[in-house]
């Protein structure tokens, strides 16, 4: 195969040279992360500024409405615009809330979602870092979340806030287990944990189709468990707004208000990218067996192009969920959990270990 | 073993279930042309309301600038919030007599609740209902009519 | 300075937990008041706070005159307004002993069922809403909206119509009103299958509304828990059925009863009533008789002395409207007896023991409207 | 049972109940003290099984508060309608019969708010719709409130 032409490592080693050949090498790293975290943020703020966008038109239209189309064509530029509404609108100071905790807690949500994406590749040598345990640490970063969704629930000194905070608290416990695990059958199958091999092995093939009805079937897991990991419907139970008004967010205002909107739909990206590398092939082209023109036209396609249209895929699938479903109870929640996806998922384990024992997958 | 096939069966029906429900906001999704929102500033101009609709009273004058109220007070009467008025007024009619005629017929759009009890009630058909539905104002004082046009009379076949 | 509080110092276990859902909360439809305490997310009890929505229409109607009224009546439960003026009409003609003309009766009736399938569409989709399926908002409203077209075509108004008058209706019915109906019988019995595919049939929607919320017979009655929640406790109070008044007693149509007296059942009851009411519709639609629009009644109507009491079932459950009158032309005192009203009082008794989210379902099952409760 | 027998069957049970002539329901006004053990009878008994009590309502006649309670039986379906009357416009008390009907406790809340009427033995005798404070009883004859109450 040949994806010299889209490989970002000779741009990226000629940009390490070429700072190295003018600086130290202390000045060439500081201006390297300087030059990457400038590109995650920015694209971090573009991105999730899209999502609210197209969950918006995704909801509406489901709903036989238009949805946004006043600002810009088609409305385009409608989140552009609440975003400006969100920064100029007044920070409400909540009376006998823990101040510290209260404004901490927006960031560590954006930080622990900022810190996931660092791991994930978008094309080839494109990615941040590539750690050899990428996905331990992807989960291990993307469950810090959490923190900040209970400390925003107690430190608020609401109610409301606080039941949402301590649901949450229980859910993604729970449901960081099934992310987990359903991870561990790709593992298997995949022999590694770094994300740039965990693409290079599905070059022939994504794992979804190879490791068939094991692959499939954590798929589906991971789907559920990872939406309910960032909390949206049908298990939105932290903020159920038909029940706690908005759950653990009820008294954030502004930008604060903004970063988690902003986060939640972050860590949806990140979660459908995840899925999309480990299960979907990643930035590999679909390449059908034995048809050699149509899969030299895939190759065609820019990396870059096909993770984001896999990527926005998941998400379009998450939105779907979300605009159906009515939401769970918090002891079906965990009943779902504890009851199905868990006992499923380690018999699923034990299938697929068995499948690639016995060289049954393709 | 019946309680291994129940907890498969009610798997299987639940996932069915949230299929047929996926398959009803899919179908939507990929049905662009069921949308049913109305774009309403834009289409202003082919708006049209029904023609029965309650936007306001309103009294039709003729193209003399003649209504036909002849300021009798059952509407003032008979309008359960007070939301109109009638100021009368003296004229002297041309056989010495001294007769009332309407000055002013004040409405208060703000307090009508569109019951339609002033327009039944009226015995000279000199109200009816107008299609006009766009009542914001800046000012509250502007929704204080009078529906007697300025220098209108009552037309002359119109007998109390 | 700062006020310092001594609270008592009690057992954190024992300690009660409350929160105030409303006035201002979504899932309580207005403004109504719900004081809930709770220990971890289940209930232990609730106090409803209600008046923030109270304009004293009881007293309203002792200013005014019987015409007058009605226009009060559409803003008790503004959802079922067509039904509420009927209940003044009836009570008025009953009292004054005027036999409206036959076409009066099938149009109202027609028109009453109209309103009962507008009026639960819109709980079906707001119930939707606070099961968290939000999609099922848009569904609900996008149907209704034929039905408030047909009403506009005719009456003018979508909302409040004061469109019936003591004696017979304010003006005849818009030509093409039969072929609107008709039309939408035939829209809405397509549509409704969305219904049961997105809500009814969901596992997530069955598995919170099935046992939860239960209110036995003997309470409904006890609790006056009246109309399609009645109904699902096996409570048969259709007053449509009972005491029969526009021309109930010549339609054929069912009083479907529950047993379980669950959630789920008061959803399917009313999810029923629709299809009911649409062949109540259909079997009226084509026959109504020609004729006169109204009755001649007087200019100014005096009930004779007395006491007077109708009820009717509106879409929520049973309506009643008691007067004393001493001979004027405004009644001298005038009772509604809400079904919104007894039916909230139920809700303490419903949600004891179940979780904050159960709450808010037996809350949007029993369907109340706010303005109808506090009048 | 027609209302005939039934009328016989009250005052079988409450001999001091004044019949009163109404065309729709069998009416009786009831010596207030005798409330209470009539409306336990009207339940319990099993041919009259009153088990629904679908309005409760408070009337100010001037000369005296009146309590009109309707009650339909849903096994018979014949209905009754009881008043009680108290003069006493300033602590006038009725027994509660919210013991007997549940829904009465809503519906005494909302009497005791707007007509002042008392109920002994209460378990929640609190304003239903006004606040608490609220000086006076709205749906009273005598009632003036000058700023919210508009004359047209």
């Amino acid at each position: 195969m040949n994806f010299s032409l889209y490989d970002f490592t000779p741009f990226n080693q000629w940009i390490d040279k070429f700072l190295h050949s003018h600086m130290s090498s202390f000045w060439a790293v500081a201006v390297e992360m300087t030059i990457i975290g400038l590109a995650i943020l920015l694209f971090y703020a573009l991105v999730g500024l899209f999502l609210v966008y197209a969950e918006r038109k995704v909801c509406a239209f489901m709903q036989n409405r238009v949805g946004p189309n006043r600002v810009g064509p088609y409305g385009f530029f409608q989140t552009i615009a609440d975003f400006i509404k969100l920064m100029l609108k007044e920070l409400v100071h909540i009376k006998n809330a823990d101040q510290l905790l209260f404004n901490l807690a927006p960031f560590i949500i954006i930080i622990a979602s900022f810190m996931a994406i660092a791991a994930i590749p978008f094309a080839k040598g494109l990615h941040a870092i590539d750690f050899d345990i990428g996905i331990l640490y992807v989960i291990a970063v993307s469950s810090l979340g959490v923190v900040g969704i209970l400390l925003a629930g107690w430190s608020s000194n609401n109610k409301y806030s606080l039941i949402g905070a301590m649901r949450s608290g229980a859910q993604i416990v729970s449901y960081e287990l099934s992310v987990g695990l359903s991870l561990v059958t790709i593992i298997i199958l995949a022999g590694t944990m770094q994300f740039s091999q965990i693409v290079e092995g599905q070059a022939n093939g994504w794992f979804i189709f190879k490791g068939h009805i094991p692959a499939f079937i954590a798929f589906v897991i991971f789907l559920i468990s990872s939406t309910a990991e960032t909390n949206r419907g049908p298990f939105d139970l932290a903020e159920a707004e038909s029940e706690l008004t908005a759950g653990f967010h009820t008294e954030y205002s502004g930008i604060k208000f903004a970063f988690f909107f902003l986060a939640e739909y972050m860590n949806m990206f990140i979660v459908a990218s995840i899925a999309a590398t480990v299960f979907l092939g990643g930035w590999m082209p679909f390449h059908m067996g034995g048809w050699a023109a149509f899969n030299h036209i895939m190759d065609f396609i820019p990396p870059f192009i096909w993770y984001i249209g896999k990527t926005f895929f998941v998400i379009w699938l998450m939105m779907w969920f979300k605009w159906t479903f009515p939401r769970l109870r918090i002891d079906q929640l965990l009943t779902l959990e504890w009851k199905y996806l868990l006992p499923i998922n380690l018999v699923n384990i034990l299938i697929m270990a068995f499948v690639v024992l016995m060289g049954w997958h393709f | 073993m019946n309680s291994f096939f129940k907890y498969f069966s009610e798997i299987f029906h639940g996932v069915k279930s949230l299929l047929t429900g996926m398959k009803v906001t899919g179908r939507y999704f990929f049905s662009p042309g069921e949308i049913v929102t109305q774009q309403y500033p834009e289409n202003r101009k082919t708006l049209k309301m029904y023609d029965r609709f309650k936007g306001e009273v309103i009294m039709p004058h003729n193209e003399r600038n003649e209504h036909r109220c002849t300021g009798c007070g059952i509407c003032e009467t008979s309008c359960p919030n007070g939301s109109i008025e009638i100021l009368q007024a003296k004229i002297d009619m041309p056989d010495g007599k001294k007769k009332r005629i309407i000055d002013k017929h004040i409405y208060h759009l703000s307090m009508c609740t569109f019951c339609g009890l002033c327009i039944k009630s009226c015995p000279s058909d000199a109200l009816a209902w107008g299609q006009e539905f766009e009542h914001a104002v800046f000012d509250r004082a502007k929704l204080t009519k009078i529906l007697n046009k300025p220098g209108s009379s009552i037309i002359k076949d119109i007998v109390e | 300075m700062k006020e310092v509080i001594n609270l008592p110092v009690k057992n954190i276990e024992e300690e009660e937990y409350h929160i105030n859902m409303g006035p201002q909360h979504p899932s309580t439809h207005g403004v109504l008041r719900l004081v809930v305490s709770l220990q971890g997310e289940i209930v232990k009890s609730l106090k409803p706070h209600c008046g923030y929505i109270h304009r004293g229409i009881e007293k309203m109607c002792e200013k005014d005159t019987y015409p007058q009224i009605i226009h009060l009546t559409d803003r008790m439960d503004y959802l079922s307004a067509h039904i509420n003026n009927h209940a003044v009409c009836l009570l008025v003609e009953k009292a004054l002993e005027v036999e409206v003309p036959e076409r009066v009766k099938y149009i109202r009736t027609i028109i009453d069922e109209l309103n009962r399938i507008a009026s639960h569409q819109l709980w079906w989709c707001s119930f939707g809403m606070d099961m968290g399926g939000l999609t099922c908002y848009f569904y609900g409203l996008r149907d209704r909206e034929h039905i408030l077209d047909i009403f506009e075509e005719s009456f003018g108004s979508r909302l409040l119509h004061s469109y019936y008058t003591p004696g017979g209706l304010m003006m005849d019915i818009h030509p093409n009103f039969q072929k609107g109906v008709k039309d939408f019988i035939k829209y809405f019995r397509k549509k409704i299958k969305d219904y049961d595919d997105i809500l009814t049939g969901n596992v997530i929607m069955q598995a919170r509304t099935k046992g939860v919320g239960i209110l036995s017979k003997e309470d409904a009655i006890s609790y006056g828990v009246t109309g399609p929640s009645g109904r699902a406790s096996g409570f048969a109070c259709d007053v449509r059925k009972h005491d029969p008044y526009g021309v109930y007693d010549k339609v054929d149509f069912k009083e479907i009863l529950g047993t379980e007296g669950d959630t789920f059942t008061r959803y399917m009851m009313r999810m029923h009533e629709m299809r009911e009411s649409m062949k109540i519709i259909e079997q009226l639609i084509d026959n109504v008789p020609a004729g006169d629009y109204t009755a001649k009644m007087k200019a100014v109507l005096k009930l004779p002395a007395g006491e007077y009491y109708q009820r009717v079932e509106a879409s929520r459950g049973e309506l009643g409207v008691y007067v004393i009158s001493d001979g004027n032309k405004t009644p001298y005192r005038m009772k509604f007896r809400s079904p919104n009203f007894s039916n909230l009082s139920a809700l303490d008794h419903m949600s004891r023991g179940v979780k904050i989210a159960d709450l808010v379902a037996i809350g949007g099952s029993l369907d109340y409207v706010i303005p109808d409760i506090d009048r | 049972m027609d209302n005939a027998a039934l009328k016989e069957r009250i005052l079988g049970l409450v001999p001091g109940a004044e019949f009163q002539e109404n065309k729709q329901f069998l009416t009786f006004i009831i010596p207030p003290a005798k409330m209470h053990e009539l409306a336990v009878s009207l339940k319990n008994e099993p041919d009259l099984a009153f088990d629904y009590l679908f309005c409760l309502s408070g009337v100010d006649m001037v000369k005296f508060l009146e309590v009109v309670y309707h009650l339909e039986s849903t096994t018979f379906g014949h209905q009754l309608v009881l008043k009680v009357r108290t003069e006493d416009r300033v602590n006038g008390a009725v027994d509660t019969v919210c013991d007997i009907w549940r829904t009465a406790e809503f519906h005494e809340r909302e009497v005791y708010d707007l007509m002042g009427i008392r109920f002994t033995n209460h378990p929640d005798l609190r304003r239903l719709f006004l606040e608490e404070g609220w000086i006076g009883h709205p749906l009273r004859k005598d009632y003036v409130d000058e700023v919210n109450i508009v004359e047209l």
